[in-house]
């Protein structure tokens, strides 16, 4: 695999004022994406995931949005830095972006050809017969029957699989290099969910596409990721090859989450390992480890220092104070 | 199995919903059969796992199981009480019996009411103890028995965590000393990290109190986890149910199949390896349920006879129930 | 119940996810930062003082005392807000006719809850049969513009009603008219959003366990949905209030409000709206007490609105 | 679709009914006809008696209304008052478009309220054109600027002007425009009416002197216009698919006039659906002072002398015309948002 | 469906259209130039019905006398003169029959119709088969129910016979029918009631003529050339419909209006400041108190010293003066300013003490010190009720506090004239009795003095449903009187009656004048040469110009 840096997110912060207080959403996340590669973005609601990928595009919605410091170099440009000209021919044409639920991200009152063909109006300046054509191409490309017919229907008139199958469609009209897909998965059915992986699969090997690929679920990330980003409160605990992670989990957290998951292959243990209390509230500044509330292997300096991501292997960091294997302070 | 008489007794259960038009006078135009006829039983002491596909009618059937919803034909037996024929006192009597646990933590607790209140709502309304100071121990008692600080019984839902208010809402299902709870998806909304703490919360319980569980889910491999048999459900018929190890290793339904190998496993190695059964299609509609083996027009195996006969359910070992033309 | 079980697990779950905030407080946090609405509470508060602090100062005998030989005076020391038509002191009569206009925005609202919480809820939580008859009856009454009903009712109404008392103070039988006009017709709205409310609340799962517990479904009706519901009540009883004190002033404004001696600032303009050039005083001020208590109300309302706004819930 | 027009069709002409029955009863016990019909003298009893008789208002309520309804060609009444009925009625009654004739201007209902509705529809449809469009300009604005000084500047003065009793902004604006600007020596408007008389109703005319009651009703009514379509947008604009839009990088015009305005116009269509049939009414204030012959003043002249024809015959109009606007609203919304098909 | 270039276009549009609208706002009101004469009056409610038949409205019928003459009208002091007649008919020149039963009329024979036709006496019996047709829903059928034939021996005599003697036969033919017009429409629709002539009258006889009728908005007359008199000065009277006061007195500022009516009293000296004379007209009107006697009515009531008290007790030179700036004074009687009252009356003083004393006399104390006298266990407390005009509202506060000092207490109410006026069937607060003291202002048939509601036959019941005696009055020797009166061909003598009849309800106190009410216009600065009357307002239209 080539190892030219697709981009490049240093020292993001993002915070969010809400009347409650700040909440500190993304606290200083640097990560790479290669060309070609597959991220993976692992973490519970509320780590900053989403924010962190939404930040670098520039669509989180300010007020009540953020972005306090940082920098997003893609191909050499700062998007933090260049103008909202710019940075829309990059959104969508350069990066494209998928969401979670696809039934509140299609327009519900504008046809799916209408809003396929947007971006390419809107990029490649194709005219209407032009669009048209390459929409029908891109609804078979992704699996859905009877394109040029459905080109004219609404969001409302398809099933959950096949408005996701059109959110893919209408991000990959452009051909981007990087596609960044926000739990894509997360509100469909495990059959439906297996079809969208191996779509997503095939369309990047043809097209040698980057993919960010953000997921709370463990098991999905074994089976596409390159490489692997697990973020806590938002920080990156966390990053490795996925099978070196698999293997060989190098921070609690990482560590406590993979034992905590019950497997489809695999007869029952007596009970699972759970990890005590909840994801920490992100309206208090971090200070300390922010996971050391729930780990079992604290030392002092934890609730003190937060530790900084480290390599502990070869193409692998953590941020822990602690070696996990022996407990022991590092 | 235990010899003995099963706690749940669940007969050809059938929840079909109208689909009506017209305001002053309304008439029929279409049925959706949610649950198109399910039997099954459950000893004291088991946990029984439905899992099926969103639309399955698995959550259906939990809840025309505990009279949420009025069925529309067959029998559900609790613990004795004939449950379709209960009004009244009887109801009541299976209402204290039979509990319920939901999905969303959020959505099923009252927001405008204190722990306390939500808590002690069933020992209330089933006048258990009319003592409102010895309720509110009860509570305590309670909040400390599902791991929750007896000190919070007067704090709002909102101020707690998508988990503690799980487990409010465990402590909600515990205080009519049921036997049986139908835990409705009771994890699916919660973080990764707090789904294990109410998993072994539920089997901590089931230990302590003999609890009896169905455990609706589509997350095959937490069923896997807890169950001591499945049941899969699709387009609201039971197509396959067996122990839980049996069904898991070898299943024989092909829905079944292909549900287990699209599962994520969380190994590399394992996960690259796979070979998948990917459906092709969507699950069709209940309101017109294909004709014949429902599952017919994507299952990678139909035979001809699928389209137009509806297979019978044949125990094809012991124990291990299946509902298809092409298991012999 | 026997021993008390040990806890199952020693977790660290004291810990509560957000700070200790009621939903009182929480609202009022959103509230505070709306700054019209704070200068709305403000304005309030100085015109409910006044009207009730007013009244320790002039006497009501004193509001309705009249001397027609300094009839249309311009405002001086003796008289801050000038003389009427037949020489009452304009100041007093405001903090009379406030009190008046005050209580009918109070009672009409009050009425109009009563009636539309009944409908809506009765509507939204049985449905069927009921809910299209009382839903039918809630468009009748929406067929006909208001104020044209309240016109053709105000007329209704208007036969033989006796003075009543109330609080000690004597009042013109119109304003029970008024009040009753008022409430009878603005109800509508608030019943069709109390319906919608409870059509949505009771799809929650909270509902379900209920039932599943067994409450008695009255108890489902007032103590689950019904508190649930309050945050759009609040808001359009609040709105309800400025509605009906702007109705009571345009039913007199059109000759069929409160009948005088007794005085509402609807009233006071009445006859005043002939002296908009010649006596400023006898237009300005109700006019301008009018138009600040329905600013004042509109705003807290708005801050209500974005306050209790159940989309903007959570933090 | 067609069933479902003619299921609401049917559904409406109960509730006209029951709304007309209703609203007649009242307007029976509402006052007497005769009592004003004196002039300056009250009337005399022979009078009374012979009016009340030939008027058909000695009736049971019920039957009053029965006649209003089908008419009474059928039926003998006693128009010399010998005690024995001799004629035929002459009425035809509601249904078959006869709306009766009204007791103050001795000609047909209908004809009187059709006299006066073009002019309370050409004011009343200029105010609503006004409101909506300049509502809708502030209130995307608003929207997309929210709490921007221009935002908070608009906001506070809508809500002064919707807080202001009509009857007090209307005078004002008279008084300031009319009559002191007059005084003042500047360009001034005219107080009162339709047109100059000595002009004529030419459209210079008439859009000169709806200036002022035009500014009443857009003052009073825009703020609730464009606070519901600031928040429509403001809905719209957070909606997920905005955020697929803004990540597919299209213009931030587009944005705003093709998916969020046309999502947020959908509930606005309702309201204006369901305002429209009301402006048949006018605005009874507002008519009132600036003397505009409509609707509105024409309802409050005849409530106030007991006409129950006219009184009952705008009321019904009105009613049917909601009946058939919300059907209309329907459809529009049906053909607007194409997740509502009624089938 | 909306796509970005239609919602481009319509933005266009509301651009132009609000441009174009405020352009017109900047701009100053074009003034017409004044090709023709045209004096403007302002109604603050709009006539019913053109038709003689079909009104008693006031503001239908003082526009009679600019397009529909009466057959003889009243100057500004009330005199009445011939219009249509050669001359007024009187027991000297044979025109009233000694028996007093016959009048005779001779029509002057140059009246043209404005349509050309001529005026004769078949039009002067058309009326009357008209006002009598019971096909026709006519507001009142008085005085032509009195008349037992009706003959035209020539085509310019009319002869009217009565079966009795009638004395206020002056009130018949305030307007006539042109038979030649509405014959063939009668005859065709078997009624008057929907004819076109009512709204758009094609024909009449004034100075000018009909020309147009904007429903709500205005109505034009213009200049008659047929008309037999001096040719109006004026080519055309408008008149312009403004229902609210206030517009009313701004357009009359303004100079949009040259002529208005009924300006209540507080805005007087605002139009006098702004160069509009205020001219008060004795139209025959008396604000006063109707006493209710009835079985509902308060006993003390039925004690003529407690209704003396009560108009003591109240300061109504003071009332005058205040409140209607002295425009006018309390009166004696219903008939001030007309030959009818005795001239010994002088109003009631202003005297408290006194009204303190009578009350006393009557038995009626304050025993329990509550602010009111009574007795026997009954409170003096009285019901005031009246309509919602303003100044009787104010009224009613100032009269409160009066009665208050001298021990009576009263509840005010209001009505709506249509339902305060509501007869006893239709449960009218009034005729029902259920109101002690009722204010209002009228005469029947000014200037003649004849007069319903003292009559015992009227007073309202089960039976008589629709009786107007509002007071449940009943004093036999007044009724008497009132007979007697109305069968009184000789002026002198029915003078004579009438003071008798003054004299008794003076004392008796069955009726207290609050003030007399004349009619108040406001003529505009430009127009000159109006004269006004009490009963025929405009019978000088002909003469009035601008400056």
């Amino acid at each position: 695999m080539e190892t030219h840096k697709l981009i490049e997110v240093k020292d993001l912060e993002t915070q969010f004022h809400t009347p409650e207080g700040i909440v500190y959403a993304v606290n200083g996340i640097s990560f790479f994406v290669h060309e070609g590669e597959t991220l993976a973005v692992v973490g519970e609601s509320g780590c900053g995931k989403s924010v962190t990928m939404l930040s670098f595009l520039r669509l989180i919605p300010t007020p009540p949005g953020e972005i306090v410091s940082g920098q997003a170099l893609y191909r050499e440009k700062d998007l933090l830095r260049i103008s909202e000209d710019e940075m829309e021919h990059i959104r969508g044409k350069e990066i494209a972006m998928i969401f979670q639920d696809p039934m509140t991200s299609l327009n519900p009152v504008l046809t799916i050809g209408r809003q396929i063909t947007e971006p390419l109006h809107t990029h490649l300046g194709l005219n209407k017969a032009e669009a048209r054509d390459r929409a029908i191409k891109l609804l078979l490309d992704v699996g859905i029957p009877d394109a040029a017919r459905r080109l004219n229907d609404y969001p409302h008139q398809f099933s959950g699989g096949m408005r996701q199958r059109v959110m893919i469609a209408m991000a990959l009209a452009c051909a981007p290099s990087l596609l960044i897909a926000d739990e894509p998965t997360t509100a469909l059915d495990v059959t439906i969910q297996a079809q969208i992986i191996e779509l997503v699969a095939h369309i990047r090997q043809h097209m040698n596409m980057a993919v960010i690929w953000i997921t709370h679920d463990l098991g999905v990330v074994a089976g596409m990721a390159d490489r692997v980003m697990v973020m806590y409160a938002g920080f990156v605990v966390e990053e490795a090859h996925v099978e070196e992670l698999y293997d060989n989990p190098r921070h609690p957290y990482t560590h406590a989450l993979l034992s905590a998951l019950p497997r489809v292959d695999r007869r029952r243990d007596s009970r699972l390992k759970s990890i005590p209390g909840a994801p920490p509230n992100l309206l208090v500044k971090p200070h300390g480890c922010p996971f050391a509330p729930r780990c079992e292997h604290t030392i002092e300096r934890c609730g003190n220092e937060n530790p900084p991501l480290q390599k502990v292997a070869p193409e692998h960091f953590a941020a822990c104070w602690v070696d996990v294997r022996t407990g022991a302070p590092k | 199995m235990s010899t003995e008489t099963p706690l749940v007794q669940v007969t050809d259960l059938k929840k079909h919903f109208p689909i009506t038009k017209g305001i002053v006078i309304q008439r029929q135009v279409g049925t959706v059969r949610a649950v198109d006829g399910i039997s099954f039983s459950i000893a004291r002491g088991e946990t029984l796992g439905l899992v099926g596909e969103s639309g399955c009618g698995k959550t259906t059937a939990g809840r025309t199981l505990l009279g949420l919803y009025p069925s529309t034909a067959g029998q559900v037996d609790i613990d004795g009480h004939d449950l379709t024929h209960a009004r009244g006192k009887s109801m009541m009597e299976i209402r204290r019996k039979a509990q319920m646990i939901f999905q969303d933590p959020y959505a099923s607790l009252n927001p405008r009411w204190t722990v306390n209140a939500i808590v002690s709502e069933p020992m209330r309304v089933h006048h258990l103890i009319n003592n409102e100071k010895d309720r509110q121990e009860r509570v305590k008692e309670l909040l400390t028995l599902v791991g929750l600080s007896a000190r919070l019984v007067n704090r709002f839902p909102h101020e707690f965590s998508g988990g503690q208010r799980q487990r409010i809402g465990i402590a909600r299902a515990l205080a009519s000393n049921p036997r049986f709870i139908v835990c409705d998806e009771p994890i699916s909304a919660l973080d990764v990290s707090i789904q294990a703490q109410v998993v072994n919360l539920l089997e901590e319980l089931q230990d302590r109190l003999n609890l009896t569980y169905l455990f609706v889910a589509h997350d095959l491999s937490m069923v896997r986890h807890i169950c001591d048999r499945v049941a899969v459900m699709y387009l609201g018929i039971i197509v396959e149910m067996g122990e839980r190890d049996e069904v898991y290793e070898h299943p024989l339904h092909p829905y079944t199949k292909a549900l287990l190998s699209a599962v994520p496993i969380p190994d590399p190695r394992k996960e690259r390896a796979r070979q998948r059964v990917i459906l092709t299609g969507d699950v069709p509609s209940p309101i017109n349920p294909p004709s014949g083996c429902r599952f017919h027009p994507r299952c990678p195996v139909a035979l001809e006879k699928c389209k137009t006969e509806t297979p019978v359910m044949k125990e094809a070992a012991p124990g291990h129930f299946v509902e298809c033309h092409a298991v012999k | 119940m026997t021993q008390p079980p040990p806890p199952i697990a020693s977790l660290n779950l004291d810990e509560l996810a957000t700070p200790p905030l009621s939903l009182a407080k929480m609202a009022w946090l959103r509230f505070r930062r709306h700054k019209m609405a704070l200068v709305g509470m403000v304005i309030l508060a100085f015109l409910v003082l006044y009207c009730i602090g007013g009244a320790l100062i002039y006497s009501e005998k004193y509001a309705n005392f009249n001397e027609t030989s300094i009839h249309l005076q311009p405002p001086s020391l003796a008289h801050p807000f000038g003389t009427d038509t037949i020489g009452r002191d304009i100041l007093a009569r405001t903090i009379y006719g406030g009190q008046i206009s005050l209580m009918i925005g109070l009672t009409a609202v009050l009425l109009e809850l009563t009636i539309g919480i009944v409908v809506g809820a009765l509507s939204g939580y049985f449905g069927g049969w009921l809910d299209n008859l009382l839903m039918r009856f809630t468009e009748a009454i929406l067929i006909i513009p208001q104020i044209f009903l309240l016109l053709v009712m105000a007329k209704f109404f208007a036969g033989d009603i006796p003075d009543i008392s109330f609080l000690g103070r004597e009042f013109s039988g119109s304003v029970v008219v008024i009040v009753v006009i008022i409430g009878l017709t603005s109800w509508p709205y608030l019943a069709r959003i109390v319906r919608a409310e409870f059509l949505s609340i009771k799809e929650n799962e909270f509902i379900l366990a209920a039932r599943a517990i067994g409450t008695p479904t009255s108890e489902i009706i007032f103590l689950h949905i019904l508190p649930n519901s309050i945050a759009p009540i609040v808001v359009s009883a609040t709105l309800g209030i400025a509605n009906a004190i702007t109705l009571e002033a345009y039913i007199s404004f059109l000759g069929l409000g409160v009948r005088p001696p007794t005085a509402t600032w609807g009233n006071m303009l009445e006859g005043a709206y002939n002296y908009i050039e010649s006596a400023y005083w006898m237009w300005l001020f109700p006019g301008l007490l009018i138009l600040l208590i329905v600013l004042a109300i509109n705003f807290i309302g708005d801050g209500l609105r974005d306050a209790l706004d159940p989309r903007s819930r959570t933090v | 679709m067609t069933r479902y027009i003619i299921r609401r069709i049917l559904q409406g002409i109960p509730l006209v009914f029951l709304v007309s029955l209703v609203l007649f009863i009242m307007m029976q016990n509402m006052g007497d006809p005769l009592a004003t019909m004196g002039g300056r003298s009250v009337t005399r009893k022979e009078d009374r008696a012979r009016l009340s008789r030939q008027l058909g208002l000695d009736q049971p309520v019920l039957v009053q209304y029965f006649y209003w309804l089908v008419g009474n060609d059928f039926v003998k009444i006693d128009i010399d008052g010998d005690g024995t009925p001799e004629t035929y009625g002459t009425r035809k009654g509601v249904l078959r478009g006869d709306f009766g004739t009204s007791l103050v201007a001795r000609e047909p209902a209908m004809e009187v309220i059709l006299s006066r509705l073009p002019n309370t529809l050409i004011l009343m449809l200029t105010s609503e054109f006004v409101v909506i469009f300049g509502a809708l300009l502030i209130g995307v604005y608003s929207a997309l600027k929210q709490y921007s000084l221009l935002d908070n500047i608009v906001t506070t003065f809508s809500f002064v002007g919707y807080s202001m009793p009509i009857f007090f902004l209307a005078l004002s604006l008279m008084y300031i425009f009319a009559v002191n600007f007059k005084r003042w020596g500047l360009p001034y408007l005219p107080t009162v009416g339709m047109y100059d008389p000595q002009v004529g109703d030419t459209p210079a005319q008439v859009l000169i002197h709806m200036v002022l009651p035009v500014v009443t009703i857009a003052v009073n009514s825009f703020s609730a216009y464009s606070r519901y379509i600031r928040s429509t947008m403001l809905e719209a604009l957070g909606q997920d698919y905005i955020r697929t839009a803004r990540a597919k990088g299209l213009p931030k015009r587009e944005i705003v006039f093709i998916h969020a305005l046309k999502n947020a116009s959908l509930p606005i269509v309702t309201i204006v659906g369901l305002d429209l049939p009301f402006l048949l009414g006018g605005a009874l204030v507002t008519e009132r002072i600036f003397a505009w012959p409509g609707m509105g003043r024409l309802f409050i002249d005849h409530v106030s002398r007991g006409d129950t024809p006219v009184v009952m015959g705008i009321m019904v109009l009105i009613a049917i015309s909601v009946v058939v606007f919300q059907i209309l609203t329907d459809i529009v919304y049906a053909w607007l948002d194409p997740r509502i098909r009624y089938s | 469906m909306l796509n970005k270039s239609f919602i481009l276009k319509v933005l266009v549009l509301v651009m132009i259209a609000s441009l174009g609208l405020s352009a017109c706002g900047g701009s100053p009101a074009a003034t017409a130039p004044a090709a023709s004469k045209v004096a403007t009056l302002i109604f603050t409610q709009e006539p019913d019905t053109m038709s003689p038949l079909y009104t008693n409205m006031y503001f239908s019928q003082i526009l009679h006398q600019t397009w529909n003459v009466w057959t003889w009208q009243y100057d500004e002091k009330n005199q009445v003169y011939p219009v249509l007649v050669k001359e007024m008919p009187s027991m000297e020149n044979g025109g009233i029959s000694a028996d007093g039963k016959t009048i005779t009329l001779h029509l002057r024979e140059d009246v043209l119709w404005s349509d050309g036709e001529k005026l004769t006496s078949a039009d002067y019996k058309f009326t009357y088969d008209m006002y009598m047709n019971p096909k026709n829903t006519v507001s009142t059928t008085y005085p032509y129910d009195q008349i037992a034939s009706l003959e035209t021996p020539d085509d310019f005599t009319v002869v009217i016979n009565f079966a009795e003697p009638f004395a206020p036969w002056l009130s018949l033919f305030h307007g006539i029918l042109p038979e030649h017009v509405l014959q063939p429409v009668f005859e065709k629709d078997g009624t008057l009631d929907t004819a076109a002539w009512n709204k758009a009258p094609s024909a009449g006889i004034g100075p000018f003529k009909f020309d147009k009728w904007e429903s709500g908005s205005y109505l034009r007359f213009v200049r008659n050339d047929k008309w037999f008199g001096e040719k109006a000065k004026l080519d055309q009277i408008f008149v312009r419909i403004v229902p609210d006061d206030a517009s009313q007195v701004a357009a009359l500022k303004a100079g949009d209006g040259d002529l208005g009516i009924f300006i209540s009293y507080p805005d007087i000296p605002a139009l006098e400041e702004a160069g509009v004379s205020v001219v008060t007209v004795q139209s025959g009107y008396s604000e006063g108190w109707f006493i209710s006697m009835g079985p509902k009515a308060h006993p003390a009531l039925q004690d003529v010293r407690v209704r003396q008290a009560l108009v003591y007790s109240v300061d109504r030179e003071k009332i005058a003066k205040d409140l209607l700036l002295g425009k006018t004074k309390p009166g004696a009687s219903l008939w001030d300013n007309s030959p009818y009252v005795d001239p010994s009356l002088q109003p009631y003083p202003y005297d408290p003490e006194k009204a303190k004393s009578l009350l006393d006399e009557a038995g009626w104390k304050d025993t329990n010190g509550d602010g009111s006298r009574d007795k026997d266990g009954v409170e003096l407390v009285l019901r005031y009720g009246t309509t919602t005009k303003e100044v009787r509202q104010s009224t009613q506060a100032v009269v409160q506090q009066m009665w208050a000092s001298v021990g009576v207490k009263t509840d005010l109410t209001n009505y709506d004239s249509d339902i305060f006026f509501a007869s006893y069937g239709d449960k009218g607060p009034a005729y029902t009795g259920e109101l002690d003291v009722m204010e209002w202002s009228d005469v029947y048939q000014f200037p003649d003095p004849n007069f319903t509601y003292f009559l015992c036959s009227e007073i309202p019941s089960d039976e008589s449903p629709q009786g107007v005696n509002a007071q449940y009055l009943c004093d036999e020797e007044l009724d008497g009187l009132f007979q007697q009166q109305a069968t009184q061909v000789d002026t002198n003598a029915r003078i004579e009656t009438f003071h008798k009849i003054t004299k008794i309800v003076f004392d008796q106190v069955y009726w207290a004048s609050l003030w007399q009410d004349p009619d108040i216009w406001a003529v505009g600065k430009r127009l000159a040469d109006v004269k006004l009357s009490g009963v025929t307002p405009f019978y000088n239209a002909e003469a009035w110009d601008l400056k």
